[in-house]
């Protein structure tokens, strides 16, 4: 049963993520830009603490990946 | 990748051909590095670890990315070995001896390159301490579609350690793990993007540690810690960030992290942070993390010879737990127009208190393992 | 200021075929400096990869075939090497620069049908999985074995001289080698530049005209070179597994960015022989091809 | 990964590949518009500039590589200014405060217009930030530019050179 359960979330969020949103245009992404809306700011700092409690606990994953920003260039 | 993507990546290699401008996409300009110090100190004197940390990233022409970083761990102090049940019938927990330290250096590269909507990367590392090698190489495609709204990842890598214990020269482990991502980024409004990603982690070899071991009560005999010699892991993280104009234009990031394993480990971890802008470059970031896990099948505190089976641990990571953490951290960045674009100073706090009473669901009996942990942090980080 | 643009038109012989270039240059002294170097640049992979030539650099690769000793390459022939590999796994072994010397048994003077000895005979020596090369060195292992880089050199060629003139400053011209056409930049006035496909049918007769800003033309099939024995008209694109001449598609036009890409998959195309077609919608490919049939379809919208 | 499950996750996918608007082209008179000049503090309009070359710029200050091509275009203007070069950057950053501390950092000479709703950004249907149109004599658009990376300034000075070099 989890199996399926977990596929029919992913698809609802990935659906609800793509539809949800109301297009941003390219010159209204200021706010996004931010450097504290970033994922990734202070890489080493996230990596420390990532690190830290992965081998302190068991659980690992699912950081990672791009996206997000100002979308230039 | 379309038929002429991956016959044009091929072609790229020819002298005579450079990616057409127009249509490879182009990096972001500036150069970056970073350097760090950072520390960690475990309650009642058990482990200590100090980490320097170095990262540099450099845009090499118009379309290729590089990016070196060097770690030096230094660590200290005891570790638990084994839980021993004393003759009030209360386990207490056995800690190695104070006196190994250690010392890790890993240094990891990778390249990336640009297309008009798809950055490609490969990488890899090795990392190596006196008594463990670990060599690992990593491959990532980003693709940006929707107008650079939605943004699909994907990365696989592949790692092979190899285990030489100190003391223990019967056991020479191999294990290779490999890990995949898949996840999607999408921009939601003006002020707020979601980020979701799935890990799924597959490990193979000696996966046991071999500085454990498991005491059986009937016979008071000690044996190796055992565990399985494969272990799935499976993680869907979620990240939320929301902009508030009216509150100086701070951001909230809030992650939670579903995380199930084939060892009988489910684990939830909640995660939020409320980043602060205060004025000409002052930032401030309060943080708050909860995180529990329940006991994977094969742990006990101690055994006896009847339920010992064939794997068997009693390693306090794979207890059932819960874990209370809270931090600050603050940041100062200088922008400029010259030579240097920006500096940006950070330093953080962040204390954990590990308890088997804050599992959900857990019956806190396994309180001998609790502890507690700080971590500090320090870093600089300048733009060219 | 520098004098106005001017128009400059250049057509000569080369890699066996008529090619042409045309081009907007600054000065005169910028046109004769870029057409010098078009000579040059086309006369040096002209020396390194022409069979015909028996002092090329492939031909004294070829000639080393089983005697032992591989040779040393250089970077240039290591990446058509890994170039030639990706089409190969691309194509599941059909695109094969080993296949060259199936030419023997087809060419244009044969009056009839090679035998099956002898076409088996011949595909003993084929099989690009039996070349032993790395980044530095490459080896035949079998006496007689050929490597034959036709479908890749001439485009590859076109690409670089595009590439040579951009970095001399040219920024807006069009260059045909032998019917495989690279655009360096549009026309000044950012309009792009006529190019016309032959119908294979009437060999005079154009069949389509397109003008493009940016990429490149290159094509596939019997336009000329063709040969008929006793009343069968057959391709000069021959199918490695089978060793006879592939059949289904009469010709196909690729558009993509790079030369190179655009005539590797033209051949591709061909050599999928009756699943050409689907491959090339499939794909989602921009291409224009004539089947054998004489029925003629295309597919352009990039451009 | 089960086959239902890539099944749907390429759904979803094609779902979100949304169809680009037709941009303006080359060879397009580019439009005409009218935007306050925050040096003059009155509308500054594309006619004003008729027989001049323009290099109209859509630009914000948290777009990294705007910093990145204020410098190059501040030299590139104070070179051809006087044969008729004009460069019109019309800033789109929500705060003026934004554009001001950016402006004290990269400093311009050049006529700089307000645009915070992206009005005109819509007209143009600028796709990635910054993007650049090069616009001749007579207002027809010669060159667009998305992005921009340090080595694009030669590219953009041939261009320019170019058309002044054309008679009205």
């Amino acid at each position: 049963m989890k199996k399926n359960l977990v596929k029919i979330i992913s698809l609802v969020l990935v659906l609800t993520g793509v539809s949800a949103c109301t297009p941003v245009k390219p010159w209204e992404r200021g706010n996004l830009a931010l450097p504290q809306m970033a994922l990734d700011t202070d890489g080493q700092e996230a990596a420390f603490r990532q690190h830290t409690f992965y081998s302190k606990e068991s659980a690992s994953g699912g950081y990672g990946g791009h996206g997000g920003g100002c979308g230039c260039n | 990748m379309s038929l002429i993507n991956r016959l044009s990546i091929a072609a790229l290699a020819l002298p005579g051909i450079v990616a057409e401008d127009a249509h490879a996409g182009r990096v972001d300009e500036t150069f970056n590095t970073d350097f760090q110090y950072a520390h960690y100190e475990e309650s009642n004197n058990r482990m200590g670890v100090d980490v320097f940390n170095l990262t540099a990233v450099a845009p090499i022409g118009e379309n290729f990315t590089a990016s070196l970083d060097l770690v030096r761990d230094t660590m200290s102090g005891a570790s638990p070995v084994m839980n021993v049940r004393d003759d009030q019938g209360q386990v207490q927990q056995f800690l190695s001896s104070a006196s190994i330290t250690d010392e890790r250096d890993a240094l990891t590269a990778s390249l990336g390159y640009a297309f008009d909507e798809v950055d490609i990367s490969l990488g890899g590392g090795v990392s190596n301490e006196n008594d463990y090698f670990s060599g690992h190489v990593n491959a990532g495609v980003s693709w940006a579609l929707n107008k650079k709204l939605t943004t699909l990842n994907l990365t696989g890598s592949v790692a092979f350690d190899e285990i030489t214990a100190t003391g223990r020269p019967e056991i020479n482990g191999r294990k290779t793990s490999q890990k995949y991502l898949l996840g999607l980024t999408q921009i939601i409004n003006k002020d707020s993007l979601i980020q979701s990603n799935m890990t799924f982690a597959y490990h193979g070899g000696f996966l046991s540690d071999p500085y454990k071991r498991v005491y059986i009560e009937d016979t008071g005999n000690q044996v190796n810690d055992a565990r399985p010699g494969n272990k799935f892991q499976w993680a869907w993280l979620t990240r939320y960030v929301h902009h508030f104009k009216a509150a100086n234009k701070a951001a909230l990031h809030a992650d939670y992290r579903l995380y199930v394993d084939d060892w009988g480990v489910d684990a939830h971890t909640v995660e939020l942070s409320w980043y602060q802008p205060i004025a000409d470059g002052w930032q401030i970031v309060p943080r708050f993390r909860y995180y529990t896990q329940d006991k994977a099948d094969f742990y006990q505190a101690t055994f006896n010879s009847s339920n010992l089976g064939a794997v068997h641990s009693s390693d306090y990571r794979l207890a059932g737990f819960g874990s209370l953490g809270a931090g600050i951290k603050l940041t100062k960045s200088f922008l400029m127009s010259g030579f240097v674009k920006e500096v940006k100073l950070q330093t953080a706090f962040d204390y954990n208190d590990r308890k088997a009473s804050y599992q959900i669901g857990g019956d806190s009996s396994g309180s001998f393992d609790d502890f507690s942990f700080y971590m500090v942090t320090a870093s600089i980080n300048a733009k060219f | 200021m520098q004098g106005k643009l001017r128009l400059v038109n250049h057509a000569f012989h080369a890699m066996g075929s008529p090619c042409h270039i045309q081009f907007y240059a600054l000065s005169r002294l910028q046109a004769q400096e870029a057409k010098q170097s078009v000579k040059q640049c086309l006369e040096k992979l002209e020396q390194r990869y022409s069979r015909y030539r028996k002092d090329s650099f492939i031909s004294v690769i070829n000639n080393g075939s089983g005697l032992g000793a591989a040779s040393k390459i250089d970077a240039e022939m290591a990446a058509l090497l890994a170039y030639a590999d990706q089409c190969f796994q691309e194509s599941e072994g059909l695109f094969d620069v080993t296949s060259g010397i199936l030419r023997k048994l087809w060419s244009l003077d044969k009056t009839e049908i090679p035998s099956e000895e002898q076409i088996n005979e011949c595909r003993q020596l084929i099989g690009w999985n039996k070349v032993e090369w790395t980044q530095n060195s490459v080896y035949l292992p079998q006496q007689g074995m050929q490597l034959d880089f036709g479908g890749i050199v001439k485009e590859y060629a076109a690409d670089s001289v595009a590439q040579l003139l951009k970095s001399k400053g040219i920024t807006s011209g069009i260059i045909e080698l032998g019917g495989d056409i690279k655009v360096i930049g549009p026309r000044p006035s950012g309009q792009g530049w006529p190019v016309a496909i032959r119908n294979p049918l009437e060999k005079d007769q154009q069949s389509l005209q397109l003008t493009i800003t940016h990429g490149a033309v290159a094509s596939s099939g019997d336009y000329e070179r063709f040969q008929e024995i006793d009343g069968v008209r057959y391709s000069h694109i021959l199918n490695p597994k089978t060793g006879m001449p592939t059949t289904g598609l009469r010709a196909v036009s690729i558009l993509s960015e790079h030369c190179v890409v655009a005539g590797s998959i033209a051949t591709l195309a061909m050599l999928k022989g009756s699943k050409g077609f689907n491959w090339l919608q499939e794909n989602e490919l921009d291409f224009f091809c004539c089947l054998d049939s004489g029925e003629i379809h295309q597919q352009i919208s990039g451009y | 990964m089960s086959y239902l499950y890539k099944k749907l996750v390429t759904v979803c996918l094609l779902l979100s590949l949304s169809f680009s608007v037709l941009a303006l082209e080359v060879g397009k008179p580019a439009p005409e518009f009218s935007l306050p000049n925050i040096a003059t503090k009155t509308a500054s309009s594309l006619s004003d500039y008729r027989g001049q070359v323009i290099y109209l710029d859509f630009w914000a200050s948290w777009c990294p590589p705007c910093r990145t091509s204020f410098p190059l275009l501040e030299a590139l203007y104070e070179k051809h200014h006087t044969a008729g070069f004009k460069i019109v950057a019309i800033n789109m950053d929500e705060e003026p405060e934004a554009m001001e501390r950016f402006l004290k950092l990269y400093p311009a000479s050049f006529d700089i217009l307000r645009d915070p709703e992206g009005e005109w950004a819509d007209k143009y249907s600028v796709e990635a930030m910054p993007t650049s149109f090069i616009i001749d004599k007579k207002g027809v658009i010669r060159h667009i530019h998305s992005g921009f990376s340090k080595s694009d300034i030669d590219e953009i000075e041939k261009k320019v050179i170019e058309l002044l070099a054309e008679s009205l």
